[in-house]
């Protein structure tokens, strides 16, 4: 298990390398990308900030229990920090396990869990030169939020 | 008691700052931490906004020292 | 959309790039390997093979049903054949959505899917020397079945 | 009319062959190709394994044509 904040680009095929297994019959893998249309406006780029001493720790309990909750130990997750683009991988959670159930459903787990404790901000720029911070609790819970994912 | 609080994303913006020290009667709980915010910045922090104690969520009644640094937590959008 | 039997390793980070878009927010991954140890035995490898003129047909169906369903044109499934050894994949199901929810519900649809209706068959090797032929309908709901995923 | 028939995996290995040609009356529907398979290698294929006609999956009750390809499947493994 290992989790991280980083500020360099997301290696995707490097955590699938990570969580390989020999015991292990299914990996998942799921990036968060930047998109190009959020909410009908058209983003540029997200910039991503956190409190980053208590989303390490935050993003490390979540990780802990999916490998309690799933019964793997092979779960990596990175989230990047910083000025991201069109398309860049903002996050990437790579899971393996002896069977494809848990480890679906493990993917499930951490990215809805990180999407709701950790604490990641995330200011949207817009082709028409505007800001602004994303706030998922303005929407209601059938509509699309978020810039990434 | 002079607590140190962390204003991040758009709260940071509203307020115009990422930190406040805030003077609060000790003991203090953090819901009355919260009602000093409020007294110096309404409406740029809301009533009951997510709190975190040391780099972990707590809740209104957890009680403050002083030396706790307490975070404001805007709606996250990690992901 | 892409559909294909291969006879060579599969390139998992090239299906990333098949399915990115700046139209989408997420991206899933899902890689079937082949595991060391199934139903208490110690395997080798696995040969995997098919009738083919009709698995190309039935996985090409599965995942334009996932691209109607799950509303996405970015579903890229590739299945290996032959004689794949320990940790090879055997499957890889690449999907990007708009949203996170629609990419995870339809990578794991087109796994369920395959599983149930594409003609392929493996036959384990055993390190005893043994080999014989996988037949999940051997087990029950709740056991592991298949040497991969 | 004589109807050809393909075997996979362990079905072939129990037949020791990966296609029959089996004789059936026209018409004959899949579950009357079934029965005379059955007669051929008894217990080598189960009495209603899954059945392609044609690349498509088939109900037992579908008529064939002479120039039908049948394929027997066994369970399937892929994945």
């Amino acid at each position: 298990m290992r989790t991280a904040l980083i500020h360099e680009p997301i290696d995707a095929a490097a955590l699938l390398q990570e969580v390989s297994s020999h015991g292990s019959g299914a990996t998942t893998l799921f990036l968060g990308t930047v998109r190009e249309v959020n909410d009908g406006r058209d983003v540029s780029g997200i910039d991503y900030t956190s409190y980053e001493a208590m989303a390490v720790r935050e993003l490390a309990k979540i990780a802990t229990e999916a490998v309690e909750k799933f019964g793997t130990p092979h779960v990596v997750v990175e989230h990047r920090l910083g000025a991201l683009g069109l398309g860049d991988v903002s996050v990437a959670i790579a899971i393996s396990h002896a069977r494809r159930g848990p480890a679906l459903d493990a993917s499930r787990y951490v990215i809805e869990q990180l999407k709701q404790r950790v604490p990641i901000w995330k200011r949207e720029h817009y082709t028409d030169g505007t800001r602004e911070w994303v706030d998922p609790t303005r929407h209601g819970v059938a509509a699309p939020s978020g810039g990434a994912a | 008691m002079n607590v140190r609080v962390l204003l991040f994303a758009s709260y940071a913006d509203a307020l115009g700052t990422d930190s406040l020290q805030v003077d609060v009667p000790a003991p203090s709980r953090v819901r009355d931490l919260l009602a000093a915010i409020q007294e110096r910045a309404s409406h740029a922090v809301p009533p009951a906004p997510l709190v975190a104690v040391n780099s972990e969520y707590a809740d209104l009644d957890q009680v403050l020292g002083a030396d706790d640094e307490v975070a404001i937590i805007p709606p996250v959008a990690g992901g």
